[in-house]
């Protein structure tokens, strides 16, 4: 039951598609109805899937074909020209990334009700590119896994160059590129996992048994990390993430920088350091040097920039370092802070980019130097905005601090010289991180009002029922962090023995 | 007379075929040029049909084929060439630059 | 041992309890209603940390620590387990009675103070969930907690101080302050990470009862250089210090402290006497142990504790703003502290009299510096403005807060009977026993600054002329609701001295030291007749300069055609334009502007020139399309050649 | 004798286009009769084909010079559906004349397509050198005719005339590869020379292997035979491209792969490299021709370029991997092509076929411009669409002999390819229409097909049914 259910989470949004053909596209009420509906279906079917899974536990080591612990387990052949199965299940890490996204797209859909032009086309691009998400934290497959990775590109362009502002089509271009050329480097390592492998199987639990030979893994593994790493901005392959969300419409870079971002180190954990522990090993420690971007010059671009968009982008872009951080330093601690940060990065930069999306509608401009003393007129919008922005520098209470703590902690476990000296930099670089987001805060929301926005209103309910979730959501993962770090470290146990 | 000898001809009149299909802009000289070209392959078939070739009928039966399937195509060239002519009043292959980048 | 634990329970819950609710529901509905919730809470909480304090140190259990409760919050590897609890020993309980006391002092004067104000309710649940955050900060029972509640006061003082937030001048303050901490705490976190890596738990108790012995064999990788776990800890105790160097505004990262005057003066009387400042102090003190173990950490506390003290009395002696004056004072209070604790180093033996007079000074310092902050808020409040020139003559208009704040100036003056004369006597005392002859000097000589330049603002303020025409038409009046906490604080600002002093002397030992300790010190009974006198010449200077008949108070105030040392010093020493110099030029400036620079110019550059180069490609593919027959007939000759040579067969 | 039934189809692909062109003589210019009997035979003969049992051996006959096994009939299929498609697409040129000149002669048209369709029937049953020429032949001439079908039209005809005098060089070169061959193994069948080959190589074989590819090269417009695609493709008219894109294209590679797994089979090894340089210059040639085109046919000419190289993948893998990517492949792709050229025809009875004229599309009928992006990122390769899934079998077989240098860098090509693509989209979805837009009405014959094949291309890839019980399963 509960794992057809588990089923439903990705066929959910393409049956809410199909629905939505015969609608013309100018009953938008209608079509707004059935996808909130739709996505909160999901989100329902999610949160109970994953309070299932918390209360269960890893399942019970009876399946010889499950040696990962999966709940919700299937296994049924799918392609059988090269062997391409149908293999999902849950774990504690994908599960609760399943619920981030499941969040994530509810807040979505709720946030672009008014979103100009064709608005079935939008919806139902949303609801595909949910698919695509859940469909990558759900599968085990290799192909299965590709397939619905790759099925990103397909939307992204559409929505951000149809829906976006500003330089949309170049942003769109940009990012669909430099994701397809990400996932075109994962792609080509994959045949070689196949291939290498030689046991004719895609299935994650059946390479992970397979020692690669080192040569192989030492320039497969790169050239998967990378690929995988582009996604999630790591430096140099970051420059999409800006224009890419500066020029996307809410939804869409609430669900880029929240999920989409995600997904690659989610690859990197999953797949790259999975099957090619050893050269995992070999290179990560030199990973970690392109973090000296990510995390602490990240924060100074933000510092100069105007744009909040292109701020967040940034701060997105320092956070995703962090996890990064957590994944070089090859310790429990640190693959578990990477996954926690995830997760904590999601929900922060939904509500960043929620909130910046709101003010936006109403002030016609996302220059900071432009704004000032909204605070007074709009007090709901500006407190979730500052809320984001305590989350974001790490404050105490926030699931925020949980993530980078745990990170620095653990990173600090791996001795090597490179991984300590960059996390020292990480751990110093927060004031920077405080330093924007404070600056961006008293700019915008703080100081005298200008004339012209006297008539601005604050938040309908809508909106703030968005805040205020995502807010309930930082702080309960804040408060009580004990259970998920509990469903994540038997999560990555599996992962972390390939290292031992 | 012996097989080296035949190969070196059919060759020769390859090489003669490309040259002057190199040299030519006349649509009709090209034509004749690609016909040299063809026969040098004809001759090579008998050459190896009358020489080596233990299966020597085939080479000989293929020559014919070509030949046969060389008119027709000559014949739908000379076809095109014609309402070409029509267009264009000219049977010069360097004015034919109205498809291009 | 108190046997009541839902009292201890109370002390946090109440103050949270109002910080959800104001802020939440009552908050922007009803301003009094919210006003009446907070009082009602801190003063249950007061009442309740009042209770468990007498409960403590009457039963016989009350030297020692005791773990109220402690919950695991968020386990690491191992024994690295972060916890939330309460830790009981009479430092934290003293903590606990003086933040909840004044905390509670604090909410009935702002009933008062904010009367005017549009969020009032914002105001009182800000309030409260700073004073949350102070109680769980010294209640502490590891450093992950401590950092945790660290961080929640520094947000909460940044929203308070930035209360006002439509004055630019009270945002940049608020930023100010938050960001300057917020970079000591980076250090903090960083020593945090350091020493529990080494140690491998975060909890007092174990940090506490280190000896260093057991850390020479093994090394530690600090990216840069390598050490040994001993110098690693030893670096760590530093970082970790530099966190309450930051919190407490120790020179040279104090210039936020006297900014932060911008927020309301019930936020900057909380934050000077109770909350925020001596967080760094009682960080010290808490892990006085460990730093002592860690051999020079002390001596460093020591010296930045004295300079500071001394740097902040010459500064104060200067000012013209009374909420300043009381801010400079503070830090140089927060300096004797400091340099107390650092004082009980001596050589390589330790004695623990610094201690015990570092921790009874936090406690008079917090009545007496809470109630001058408190009445200078009702000066302020008269008179509407923060400048001396408008105030004096106020001595008839408001008699009660003269009589108060003649006793708190007394007291912080270090005048017998007065509270802030026990303290601070034992303090210099401390310094003397400690050897530390220069640091006792500049002690003694900073309590005279003190004197004088707290009676400088206490004669210029309410003797003299009226300067001021609404003070000159009377329309002065105290007003009850900022009166009354004034006249409570004023009573332990009396007395608290003599009362606490057995106390503290009965009690206040730093936990187990693994340290050779010097337990026979050498005394001089001529000390406090010393301190005496400096501060009673101080007054007398004082007296003569801006009371006596022929004062020329004019003179005295105006801060132009004065000579140049007295401008420098005027002007802080210029340190407020340097920082902003050093920001503005070097971080905003430099690093950000290169790597922005870098990122725009190098990274996209290269990618633009990946594509532009992949396009000239494309071009020169689609220059071979000419449509030129000839041409294309070559390319395929071209071709047989070309897979001829280059198509690898074996021909 | 008696005619074994899996020979109906081929039977009946020879006598019915005589049928259809006789039909001409008894009927007015006007009428639909041959239309319909074009459409019966088609489809009767793509039923047939369908009710040949597979993986049930091949069967030879006539001297053996004429087998027919699951690729034969496979591909056979697949060329049905392009000539089908193409009928379809070409019809409502002979009826409307909008933006364009009106065609004239369906019958002799769509019996031109019928002859070129037997002629890739013959390519892949042939078993020795000359039905192997003599199929080629008859796929490549009717494209000679059909290129200049439009008299009055300028541009067909040049088109034409740098079609078959290129294209007669490379059939000189077939034949002069064809000769050595013959030469080399002393006989024209495909077992014999096979044998001989696998006995020992000498120059002679190598020089006739050389002057295959080129032949073939330039009919699978490979580089740098490929000069000649982007030219002809726009001046034929639309159906006519779209005929040569798909059915040519079909014919030529399975040319190569008889020959590659069959006489050339034992050379394999040897080849690979040639089969390698061949494929990554031509789709990174492709894919850069590409990229600033500014009209849909001539860019489509070189889409399809660089989908041969894409094709020549395929050809590094052992033979069953190869023929099921290969076949999957050009399935998936004629779909997708079609797709494409039924949308841009539709575009080019109104306007004249370029970039600037799909602007506003999505405005204007986002039906169609939906259409347009699938069967774009189809063509792209972007999952869940079929296009990916078939160059995922086409790598896949290339990566199974381990030539992951090549999958790699054709890989990478994607990114570039998607970058034309998106182009594409851009204008149809994102720019905004200068002037008012004419209206664009969809026949019924249209909007059924786009439909039809917008749903194939989705489903052709996801549905397991359709991949696993078709292709799975050969025998060769």
């Amino acid at each position: 039951m509960e794992t057809i259910l588990f089923n439903q989470i990705w066929i959910i949004p393409l049956i809410t598609v199909l629905a939505c053909i015969p609608i013309s596209a100018s009953r938008a009420k209608l079509l707004r109805g059935i996808h909130t509906a739709s996505a909160s279906l999901v989100l329902a079917i999610v949160c109970f899937l994953t309070y299932r899974v918390y209360s269960m536990g890893a399942a019970p080591a009876t399946d010889a074909a499950n040696p990962l612990l999966l709940r919700f387990f299937i296994d049924i052949p799918w392609l059988s020209l090269f062997n391409a199965h149908y293999t999902v299940g849950a774990d504690g890490l994908n599960m609760l990334l399943l619920a981030l996204t499941a969040f994530i797209v509810w807040a979505g859909v709720l946030v672009s009700y008014n979103i100009k032009g064709n608005q079935k086309v939008f919806f139902a691009l949303i609801q595909i590119l949910a698919t695509s998400v859940y469909g990558v934290y759900m599968s085990f497959d290799l192909v299965l896994f590709f397939v619905f990775y790759e099925m990103e590109a397909l939307c992204m362009y559409l929505m951000i160059a149809c829906y976006g502002s500003g330089r949309r089509d170049y942003g769109g271009k940009k990012l669909t590129l430099t994701l397809a050329f990400g996932s075109s480097m994962i792609l080509a390592t994959l045949f070689g996992l196949y291939f290498e492998g030689g046991v004719n199987s895609w299935s994650l639990m059946e390479l992970s048994k397979v020692t690669f030979p080192m040569e192989f893994q030492m320039w497969a593994f790169p050239l998967m990390f990378m690929g995988f790493a582009v996604s999630s901005s790591l430096f140099p392959f970051h420059f999409w993430s800006p224009d890419g969300h500066s020029s996307a419409p809410t939804a869409v870079s609430m669900l880029a920088a929240g999920v989409m971002m995600k997904m690659g180190a989610y690859g990197c954990l999953r797949v790259a350091m999975f099957l090619m522990p050893e050269a995992a090993k070999f290179w990560l420690p030199y990973v970690v040097a392109l973090l000296i971007f990510n995390v602490v010059l990240g924060p100074f671009i933000a510092i100069r920039h105007k744009d909040l968009k292109y701020i967040t982008a940034y701060s997105s872009i320092s956070h995703l370092g962090l996890i990064f951080l957590g994944l070089a330093a090859i310790t429990p601690i640190g693959l578990r802070g990477a996954s926690l940060q995830m997760i904590s990065h999601g929900f922060l930069t939904g509500l960043f980019f929620a909130t910046i999306g709101m003010i936006y509608e109403r002030t016609h401009t996302r220059d900071i130097t432009q704004m000032g003393g909204i605070m007074r007129k709009m007090p709901f919008l500006g407190v979730g905005f500052v809320l984001a922005g305590f989350a974001g520098l790490g404050l105490p209470g926030f699931s925020g601090f949980i993530a980078e703590s745990t990170i620095f902690i653990g990173a600090f476990q791996q001795p090597s010289t490179l991984t300590r000296f960059v996390t020292i930099l990480a751990i110093l670089s927060i004031t920077t991180t405080a330093v924007y987001i404070l600056q961006t805060a008293n700019r915008m929301l703080h100081g005298p009002l200008p004339q012209k926005y006297e008539s601005l209103t604050d938040g309908c309910f809508r909106e703030k029922l968005v805040i205020v979730v995502l807010v309930a959501c930082l702080l309960f993962i804040g408060v009580c962090p004990g259970w998920i770090s509990e469903m994540l470290d038997w999560s990555i146990a599996p992962i972390f023995e390939k290292f031992l | 007379m012996n097989l080296l000898n035949c190969l070196i001809l059919a060759f020769l009149l390859f090489g003669i075929g490309v040259w002057g299909l190199m040299r030519r802009r006349h649509l009709i000289g090209m034509l004749i040029s690609i016909e040299l070209m063809l026969n040098a392959a004809n001759i090579n078939f008998i050459s190896f049909a009358y020489f080596t070739a233990h299966d020597s009928t085939a080479g000989a039966l293929f020559s014919i084929f070509v030949i046969a399937v060389t008119a027709c195509e000559m014949a739908i060239a000379l076809a095109i060439i014609v309402t070409m002519y029509r267009r264009h009043k000219s049977l010069d292959a360097d004015q034919l630059r109205e498809l291009h980048d | 041992m108190i046997n009541d634990i839902t009292l201890s329970y109370l002390i946090f819950l109440l103050p949270l309890l109002t910080f959800v609710v104001n802020g939440l529901f009552l908050g922007n509905r009803n301003a009094k209603a919210a006003a009446a919730f907070a009082i009602a809470c801190n003063g249950l909480a007061a009442a309740s940390a009042i209770t468990v304090a007498i409960h403590y140190f009457c039963s016989g259990y009350a030297p020692q620590k005791a773990i109220m409760f402690d919950y695991e919050f968020l386990p690491f590897a191992g024994s690295l387990v972060a916890k939330i609890g309460m830790l009981v020993d009479p430092l934290s309980i003293m903590m606990l009675v003086v933040v909840t006391f004044i905390s509670f002092m604090v909410n009935i004067y702002s009933v008062g103070y904010m009367r005017e104000d549009r969020a009032e309710g914002r105001f009182f649940s800000l309030l409260s969930l700073f004073s949350f955050s102070m109680l769980g900060l010294v209640a502490a029972t590891n450093l992950f907690q401590m950092f945790i509640f660290w961080e929640l006061v520094g947000v909460s003082s940044y929203l308070l101080i930035g209360f006002w937030y439509h004055k630019p001048s009270a945002v940049s303050a608020s930023k100010q302050a938050f960001i300057l901490t917020r970079f000591a705490d980076s250090f903090f976190l960083l020593g945090i990470v350091l020493v529990s890596y080494v140690v491998g738990s975060f909890d007092f108790s174990t940090i506490n009862a280190l000896s260093l012995h057991a850390f020479q064999a093994s090394t530690v990788n600090l990216g840069l250089c390598s050490v040994s776990s001993a110098e690693a800890l030893f670096i760590g105790s530093v970082l970790i210090f530099t966190g309450g160097w930051g919190k407490s505004a120790m020179f040279p990262m104090h210039i936020w402290l006297p900014n932060a005057m911008e927020g309301p003066t019930p936020v900057s009387s909380i934050i000077h006497s109770a909350t925020m400042v001596v967080a760094g102090v009682y960080l010290v003190a808490r892990l006085f142990p460990f730093f002592a173990a860690c051999g020079d950490t002390l001596t460093i506390v020591m010296w930045v504790g004295a300079f500071t003290m001394v740097f902040a009395a010459v500064i104060a002696c200067t000012q013209k703003d009374i909420k300043r004056i009381l801010a400079y004072s503070t830090l140089s209070q927060l300096g004797y502290m400091m340099f107390a604790l650092g004082a009980c180093k001596i050589h390589q033996v330790y004695a623990v009299t610094g201690w015990t007079a570092s921790t009874f000074h936090i406690f008079t310092h917090a009545f007496f510096k809470c109630s001058l902050f408190l009445i200078a808020g009702s000066l302020i409040h008269q008179v509407h403005t923060n400048d001396l020139d408008a105030m004096g003559g106020l001595r008839k208009k408001m008699p009660i807060t003269y009589i108060c704040t003649l006793i708190s100036v007394l007291a912080i003056s270090g005048i017998p009977p007065f509270s802030g004369f026990f303290s601070k006597d034992e303090i210099i005392l401390a310094a003397f026993q400690g050897h530390h002859y220069v640091v006792f000097a500049v002690a003694l000589f900073t309590s005279g600054l003190t004197a004088f330049y707290m009676f400088r603002m206490f004669f210029l303020a309410f003797h003299g002329e009226p300067r001021h025409e609404g003070v000159k038409a009377g329309h002065v009046h105290e007003d009850f609701a900022m009166t009354l906490p004034i006249v409570v604080l004023a009573v332990p600002a009396l007395l608290s001295g003599i009362l606490g002093k057995g106390l503290f002397e009965k009690f206040f030992v730093p936990g187990q030291l693994h340290v050779p300790q010097l337990l026979k010190l050498a005394h001089a009974p001529w000390i406090p007749f010393a301190a005496i006198g400096v501060a009673a010449i101080a007054i007398a200077i004082a007296w003569f300069f801006y009371a006596s008949p022929k004062a020329k108070v004019q003179r005295a105030l105006d801060s132009t055609n004065r000579s140049g040392i007295y401008k420098v010093i005027y002007h802080k020493f210029y340190f407020d334009e340097m920082y902003y110099a050093v920001v503005r030029q070097f971080i905003f400036g430099g690093i950000a502007r290169v790597s922005r620079a870098f990122n725009d110019y190098i990274i996209e550059g290269l990618l633009a020139f990946c594509v532009w180069f992949i396009h000239k490609l494309g071009d020169l593919v689609r220059t071979a399309q000419a449509g030129y027959l000839p041409f294309y007939l070559g390319t395929l000759i071209v071709g047989v050649l070309l897979w001829r040579f280059f198509g690898q067969l074996p021909l | 004798m008696s005619i074994p039934n899996y020979l109906f189809p081929d039977i009946l692909l020879l006598i019915f286009p005589f049928i259809v062109i006789g039909s001409r003589l008894f009927c007015s210019t006007q009428s639909k009769v041959p239309w319909r009997i074009a459409n019966v035979g088609f489809i009767a003969i793509f039923i047939l084909l369908n009710l040949i049992p597979l993986a049930s051996g091949e069967g030879r006959l006539f001297i053996s010079n004429w087998k027919i096994d699951d690729f034969g009939v496979l591909m056979r299929e697949v060329l049905i559906i392009s000539a089908i498609l193409g009928m379809w697409l070409s019809k409502d040129y002979f009826e409307h004349s909008g933006e364009r000149q009106q065609m004239h002669q369906i019958a002799e048209f769509i019996g031109a397509i019928a002859f070129a369709t037997f002629g890739g029937f013959t390519v892949v049953s042939a078993c020795d050198l000359l039905t192997f020429f003599l199929g080629l032949e008859m796929a490549t001439i009717p494209m000679y005719a059909l290129t200049a079908w439009n008299k009055k039209d300028q541009l067909g005809s040049e088109a034409a005339t740098k079609y078959i005098l290129m294209g007669s060089v490379a059939t000189a070169f077939e034949l002069f590869g064809f000769s050595y061959l013959y030469g080399f193994a002393g006989s024209l069948h495909f077992s014999e020379i096979q044998y001989a080959i696998s006995n020992g190589t000498n120059p002679l074989l190598w020089v006739a292997v050389l002057f295959l590819f080129c032949g073939i090269g330039f009919k699978l417009t490979l580089f740098p035979f490929h000069t000649w695609a982007p030219d002809v493709y726009e001046g034929a008219p639309t159906p006519v491209t779209a005929v040569i894109s798909v059915t040519s294209k079909a014919t030529a590679i399975a040319f190569l792969v008889v020959l590659v797994f069959g006489p050339l089979a034992p050379i394999q090894e040897q080849i690979a490299p040639l089969i390698a340089l061949l494929a990554g210059t031509t789709l990174f040639v492709g894919n850069l021709g590409a990229l600033k085109q500014s009209r849909l046919r001539r860019f489509m000419a070189y889409s399809s370029i660089a989908q041969a190289g894409y094709i020549m993948v395929a050809l590094l893998g052992p033979a069953t991997m190869a023929k099921t990517a290969i076949i999957y492949y050009l399935f998936v792709y004629a779909v997708s092509n079609y797709l494409a050229f039924f949308v841009f025809g539709i575009i080019g009875h109104y306007r004249e076929e370029t970039f600037a004229s799909l602007r506003g599309l999505s405005k204007q009928d986002v039906n169609l411009a939906i259409a347009l992006a699938i069967s774009m990122f189809s063509l792209a390769g972007i999952p869940p669409l079929a296009g990916f899934f078939g160059k995922f079998h086409l790598f896949f077989s290339g990566a199974s002999t381990g030539h992951y240098a090549i999958v790699a860098f054709a890989v990478l090509n994607n990114v570039i390819a998607l970058f034309y693509y998106i182009q594409l989209i851009k204008s149809a979805w994102v720019d905004e229409p200068e002037g008012n837009l004419s209206p664009i009405r969809l026949t019924k014959r249209q909007r059924n097909v786009v439909i039809l094949l917008s749903v194939m291309v989705v489903a052709l890839g996801i549905l397991p049914f359709l991949s696993n019980n078709v292709f799975a399963g050969f025998s060769y």
